[in-house]
């Protein structure tokens, strides 16, 4: 099979900043930013200069807050 | 490949479900009642029951689930949930009637409802958030509070004595006549959200196909009222809440 | 009672005092009402309450007056201690005209901009990570509070902590005092 | 049978007329649980059956409160329900009601008073007219209350409810008492009606949550909550216009040779019919005597008794209670001329012949 | 501290204070289910634990329903209880406080009062005057009502509540609001009493049914049931002695430059001190404006009122609410002066300005 | 020896007990009602707790137990006989506090009530008689009807669909952590009679000795509401309800 | 109306029936009702309800008017039927003068004594034994009402069963009618 | 074991002649009455010429309303 790339979009001003992406990613591509958004939280932020996300939604399915799309598309 | 090929609309694989609009919610940062509406909004949505579901909120931290599911709603009473979901399933036959309830709301004020509906195998789901305290009113003991567990109102810790002990009503559904389907679940990790999520679908199948009352149980997290963050919230319910909660289908009649 | 009466005679004093949620804002306000005891004064200390404030802001009404209170809740006030730019935006334009605004500029991206009312800022969160500290932060806003609105005396603060707090937080009393000092250092007019 | 049709008039209890009237005016839903003296309403529903017929839906509750939070949800979505009660299993539902109020919901809380505080008497009473009236449900509410003096009464009203609670989305309480209830006399029962359809229902409750519709609308949220204060003044405002509204549109009374009269009794229901005959007794003495039957109690005939008021010498009213609704009367009637009271509580009734004498005295 | 002896001073909540005068008033227990604007009342005893201490027994309880019926019986048995709650909370209550009522049961309830109807908002509000007043229980009966206005009146007022309760065997009701409930004010809490032993329960409430001095006496029986109407009605009647000698009686407010006004306002509670201050400035503007607090809400002042209404130009009522009390004035002033009404509700305040402008208005 | 030698004081053996005064008792000729009353008075004697006992009446046809036990007597609203028991035993820890509650006093309007004093381990014994009926408001469905089952309120028997399965509430409290002794007896014969009393006086005994909740059920006839004879009642419940509530300790934690 | 009308014109007859529980005192008072129905008579039918009728007496009273019917609960009554001595301890009292008394002897010890009333007996109980058919009892009583109270006639009786009876009783009505006649052949005056 | 004579007393104004004692009593030593007392009940009434009773205590021991009481002596 393919190898699956993955991206993810966080929208930030939803955000709460709990964290739980970032432990729910099994590559850990997920960080809270040290600014904060307009509610005053630390927001999430992928951090994935390698394109290592597959895509696996880990991410968006325990997001609480419904703040993460995820991307998929087979490697070129 | 960079990130701006695969953000694509027609690469997109998750993200909010339909059903859920666009209102910030209200919870807490980490709460777990975000992550079962999202449930709730995705099966609806598969399961093609917008125009036929009347979704009941309890009064507790989910009062206004109403506003970020676009479905019908009714806002019940504190703990008369299931008595509003039995009229509504008598009325609307053919509609998927489910309340969404806390602990205190169904466990407490509303035992008496709870154990009635269940046992009068009214066709309807009730998915109800254990997260062991009242999150809206400031976290004060539960009937599912922990022995040990300090709350607003037993900040020494429950003790048997003064407060009694942790009432299991999903066990006491489980023992009842009309239920159908009754499951304990949480949704603290991937597999456990697919796995409630799993529940859930059988629980509103079984409500369509009137084959009697369903309850699934969600052990939840409280992190305000647990006074943790939301990270450390969800290892104190593995270490904690699950060893006395199980989770597991405990009756499926089917 | 003239022998400790400071210099606001048959005063009152308005204060409202708005963040987020767990910044002390609470407690600030307490504090600030026990110190006006100290100066046998009437006080009310009116909160906003319930689940709205979850996540959001929380603010608290505190007066200190010679007279009866009559309305704890107010629509204009002396003085505003605002920490954020919600609270800022809210509560800027019900500063009575002479009245005073104090904010942090850590949490404010638009300061004030009344001409009529007098502004101080004070970098308390700032201030408090120096010292590393987070607890301090509401003390040092209450120094500066003090500094410009004297309505109790650091003293006063003093014997007040003594009473709100229970006994076994006693030993933090010297480091409150010493922020408050600080918070009366630190604090500056912006216009 | 001579002048109605032979067919449609029968003999039956206040409790009975009520339901047999409910299944023919297209009622969908009954829910209650028992108590002395209206578990009728729910035995003649349990016999008829009108499941079987009209497919009305009938259920025992398992408590007054699960009732009132049925007839909240089934009114909710847009169906026409009800359920019925005595003292103390009305005053269980006083939360209920209130939340009716607050969201608008219609539905309909029969009300068949014994004689209180407490467990009480089980005998005919009149002393829940303030908790009919006033509540006892927090907030600024009113429901439509409806006194009926007869069993024939008792069926109509169930149409008159129906229509006003619609209308206003409104809760309508039916506020009669253990004789009335337990009394037999002839009624009329009305002809059938058909429920409404699923797409009436959409049509004429454009509010009502039941997904029917969606997504081609907003979804519908019926809640009484609102946390922002503003907000809420505004929906409290809104009631109070609508209040003030039904005010002046829906006020029912009887006047009975008021026209003249210098001396006006003021009865509604049991009272009434036991009063009338004090009346009746004194016009046939050539005494000046009429007497006002408040038909809907809120509202009140506040302008009516305001008039005989200033027209009247006094004016005496009755009721099986301690006095609730003299202090409308007095309220309405505010110093124009003495207001006296006579009552008997504790399930005993006022008899006419004391009604009499109380005249008599207030004459002299 | 000057004035007062510094160790009884302290900062507190109502809700705070109404928790420590409770068991310093020697209560015997608290019973209560959490709700907004309220819970700090059994959160402060959860932390104060005086069953260490003084005995007092708290609990939380499965609902407001059970709460009240837990007061029922402690009060049955002779001992001194309470609860407390918000606007719905409340309504639940309303069979178990017809019930205390009709058995002659002490007992207190907390009403820290909401905006309304249904859940409505946290917001403080004044809407449940009539809940509290005129009850929503079944039956003709009164609770006494309480309007504490500070919280140093909260505490004293669960002083006067004991007394009341126990001299009259009545429901004793302290009506307050979210803000009177949340804000902290300085309250100077009362010495401990010590709670009552069981020698003086047998000796102060021999009716009580706690088996104490069996079998040397009749067995006390606590029951508002009474099959037999006539007895029911004796009941009742002697009930309604009490309430007529509570009336003559009990009934307190507050009077403030009234003696010579031209203009009142009749206020209680939070809307009272926010009068009080557009009172305040009328008189330095040399309006002769006067205030009168009713401090029980039942008995209410009519007298007062009767005298001021000859007295004055107009009466102003001010209230939390859409006007539930001015209805108590226009009856108790019946016509002798215009009685106005200036409200917010859904959990706003009136301001002080409101009710100047509203003063201005009715002066003009 | 003649009749008149036998009866004498001295040979007295068996008799209304002295707790239990001359009032005669309002319930139908042959009700349950009265030989559970024997048996209370009996043990209340014999324990010598006159005046260290609450009792506490339900309203039911037992709303009127206290004109005929000379100990003092609390009448609980509908339902809420275990949350006035649940202040006594707090307030008089040294008294027996016991309930007396019917099926809908205490299985339908009461449940919540029931299972949280149950749960809470209140030192309390709670007296059910289960007729499978309402008797005092004339003959309706009660939570403990039958399936069949005749009513005034389901005059063609009780169908699952339309009223629900019955409720066991002695089960249910059995599962409670706060219960100490749950039984199940019946008293249409001197042998069960017997057991009864010796389960009442287990019950009795527990709440004493602080040892959590006891729940005693009394399966119990109502001719009335059957519309049977009292003897053809006993026949019907022996026949009927006893294979349906099987008598019995369910559960015992000393 | 005049054709069908009899001999009470203008009437109000209110009669109380009272006996134990299950001696269909309440249906007898539903057959007299609808009989008066049948003479377009306006009827009220007032019964004591309530749990302590169990086992005790059980009464109902009825009123037939050509009026409007006020009040449908009596201090005193035209005619009284009472079945045991208590239920005649009771009402015997409370019958106007130049009123009804007809009672059954079996239940029926010490008889009535006013003399300003008309006192008629009926051994219903007796009789219905010898039509060995408890269930015509209150029949038999009815047609010795209606022999000396002829608020109806037997005919409004049997159409008014038609109505109150469900259709597959139907078949019981000639023996109620045969009942009620017998009824009037019975019943003998006292006094 | 000596044998046991009893007898009992009912209080047959107090009976409501619901025959339970009648069905309890081992010896069928009890009969309802065919007349009634004040009440309208045919009470129980024990028939027993030839002292079969033992003073079981049974009838006592069922009867709800507590009508009967029972003596027993050893036989003489
Ligand atoms: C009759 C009534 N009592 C009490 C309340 C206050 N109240 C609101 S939410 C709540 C408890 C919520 O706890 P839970 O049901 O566990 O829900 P959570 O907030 O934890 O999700 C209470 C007691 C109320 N609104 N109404
Ligand atoms: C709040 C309330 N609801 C209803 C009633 C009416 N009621 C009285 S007794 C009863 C049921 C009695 O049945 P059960 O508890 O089984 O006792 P039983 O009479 O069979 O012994 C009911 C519903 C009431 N008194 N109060
Ligand atoms: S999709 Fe999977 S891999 Fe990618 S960020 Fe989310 S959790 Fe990590
Ligand atoms: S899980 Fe959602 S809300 Fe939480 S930090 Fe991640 S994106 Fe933000
Ligand atoms: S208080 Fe608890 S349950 Fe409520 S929103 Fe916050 S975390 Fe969730
Ligand atoms: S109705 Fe039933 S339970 Fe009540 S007294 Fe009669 S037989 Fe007993
Ligand atoms: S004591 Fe025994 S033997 Fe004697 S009559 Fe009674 S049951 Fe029969
Ligand atoms: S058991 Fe008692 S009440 Fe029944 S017949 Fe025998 S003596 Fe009479
Ligand atoms: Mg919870
Ligand atoms: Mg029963």
């Amino acid at each position: 099979m393919a190898k699956m790339k993955g991206a993810i979009v966080v929208d930030t001003e939803r955000c709460k900043g709990c964290s739980l992406c970032t432990i729910a990613c099994p590559f850990k591509l997920i960080r809270l930013s040290p600014t904060v958004n307009h509610k005053g939280y630390n927001f999430a932020n992928q951090i994935d200069p390698e394109l290592t996300c597959t895509g696996c939604t880990a991410c968006a399915v325990v997001c609480p807050d419904g703040c993460i799309t995820v991307y998929r598309t087979q490697m070129a | 490949m960079t990130r701006e090929d695969i953000i694509k609309q027609e690469n997109k694989v998750a993200g909010r479900p339909s059903l859920m609009n666009d209102m910030p919610m209200h919870y807490c940062p980490g709460c777990s009642h975000g992550v079962v509406h999202k449930i709730v909004a995705e099966l609806i949505d598969e399961m093609n029951l917008q125009d036929k579901t009347i979704g009941i909120c309890p009064v507790g931290c989910a009062v206004f689930a109403y506003r970020y599911l676009d479905i019908d709603w009714v806002e019940a009473a504190h703990g008369r949930a299931p008595a509003c979901a039995s009229a509504l399933n008598r009325l609307w036959p053919e509609h998927l009637v489910f309340t969404y309830q806390g602990d205190g709301d169904l466990g407490c004020i509303g035992t008496a409802e709870t154990i009635h509906a269940l046992n009068r195998g009214e066709n309807i789901t009730i998915i109800f958030i254990n997260n062991a305290i009242y999150g809206m009113t400031g976290g004060q003991m539960a009937p599912t509070t922990l022995m040990g567990q300090k709350t607003a109102t037993c900040p020494y810790g429950r003790e048997a004595d003064l407060h009694g002990y942790p009432l299991h009503m999903t066990d006491i559904a489980a023992t009842l006549e009309g239920t159908a389907y009754v499951s304990r679940q949480a949704v603290d990790t991937v597999a456990h959200i697919r796995a409630a999520k799993r529940a859930i679908r059988k629980a509103f199948e079984n409500s369509l196909a009137k084959k009697g009352s369903n309850l699934v149980e969600i052990v939840a997290t409280c992190s305000s009222g647990w006074k943790l963050t939301p990270a450390k919230a969800n290892e104190w319910m593995a270490e904690n809440m699950l060893p006395y909660y199980p989770l597991g289908d405990l009756k499926d009649k089917a | 009672m003239p022998e400790l009466t400071i210099n606001l005679k048959n005063m009152t004093e308005e204060i409202i005092i708005s963040g987020f949620g767990g910044q002390g804002v609470l407690s600030m306000g307490k504090i600030i009402a026990y110190a006006g005891i100290m100066e046998d004064k009437q006080v009310s200390w009116m909160p906003a309450y319930g689940p709205e404030q979850r996540g959001g802001t929380a603010n608290v009404t505190v007066i200190i007056s010679d007279d009866t209170i009559c309305s704890p809740i107010l629509n204009e006030f002396d003085t505003a201690i605002v920490l954020n730019q919600p609270s800022l935006d809210r509560f800027e334009p019900l500063v009575k005209p002479g009245g005073t605004i104090i904010y942090d500029s850590y949490g404010i991206i638009t300061p004030p901009r009344r001409a009529d009312v007098t502004v101080y800022c004070i970098n308390a969160m700032e201030e408090a990570a120096k010292m590393s500290n987070a607890k301090v932060f509401n003390m040092l806003l209450l120094g500066g509070l003090l500094k410009v609105r004297p309505i109790a005396t650091v003293d006063d603060v003093v014997r007040g902590l003594r009473k709100a707090l229970p006994e076994r937080h006693h030993n933090l009393i010297p480091m409150n005092e010493e922020a408050v000092r600080r918070g009366m250092d630190i604090i500056r007019k912006m216009n | 049978m001579k002048g109605n049709n032979e067919q449609d008039v029968v003999l039956l209890k206040g409790n009975e007329a009520i339901a047999k009237a409910a299944y023919r005016y297209g009622y969908d839903a009954f829910f209650g649980y028992p108590i002395t003296p209206q578990s009728e309403v729910l035995e003649t529903l349990a016999i008829d059956k009108p499941w079987e017929t009209t497919g009305m839906v009938v259920l025992q509750a398992e408590s007054e409160v699960a009732s009132i939070n049925m007839v909240y949800a089934a009114g909710a979505s847009g169906k026409c329900s009800m359920t019925s009660s005595s003292s103390p299993g009305v005053a269980l539902m006083q939360e209920g009601i209130s939340f009716m109020a607050g969201c608008g919901i219609p539905g309909l809380i029969v009300s068949v008073g014994r004689g209180g505080p407490g467990l009480g008497t089980i005998q005919p009473g009149q002393a829940d007219y303030n908790q009919a009236v006033y509540g006892g449900g927090n907030g600024d509410y009113h429901c439509i209350v409806l006194a009926p003096a007869s069993v024939q009464e008792m069926a109509d009203f169930m149409g008159l409810a129906k229509e006003l609670m619609f209308k206003w989305r409104a809760v309508v309480i039916i506020l009669s008492d253990g004789a009335i209830g337990q009394m037999m006399e002839k009624v009329v029962l009305p002809p059938y009606q058909p429920r409404r359809t699923d797409e009436e229902i959409r049509q004429q409750c454009p509010w009502a949550t039941n997904g029917l519709g969606l997504p081609g609308r907003k979804s519908n949220i019926m809640t009484s909550l609102e946390m922002d204060a503003p907000a809420m003044e505004q929906l409290n405002l809104a009631m109070e216009r609508k209040y003030a509204q039904i005010q002046q549109e829906e006020v029912r009374c009887e006047c009975i040779e008021t026209d003249d009269a210098d001396y006006v009794v003021v009865a509604y229901g049991i009272s009434a019919r036991i009063a009338q005959s004090a009346v009746q007794r004194l016009r046939k003495e050539g005494v000046k005597v009429g007497m006002l039957r408040p038909i809907t109690l809120w509202p009140f005939p506040e302008q009516q008794l305001q008039q005989l008021g200033a027209q009247c010498k006094a004016i005496l009213t009755v009721e099986a209670s301690q006095g609730q609704m003299v202090r409308d009367v007095r309220m309405a009637v505010e110093g124009r001329c003495p207001v006296h009271f006579y009552g008997r509580s504790g399930g005993m009734i006022p008899s006419p012949t004391e009604v009499y004498d109380k005249l008599r005295a207030i004459i002299q």
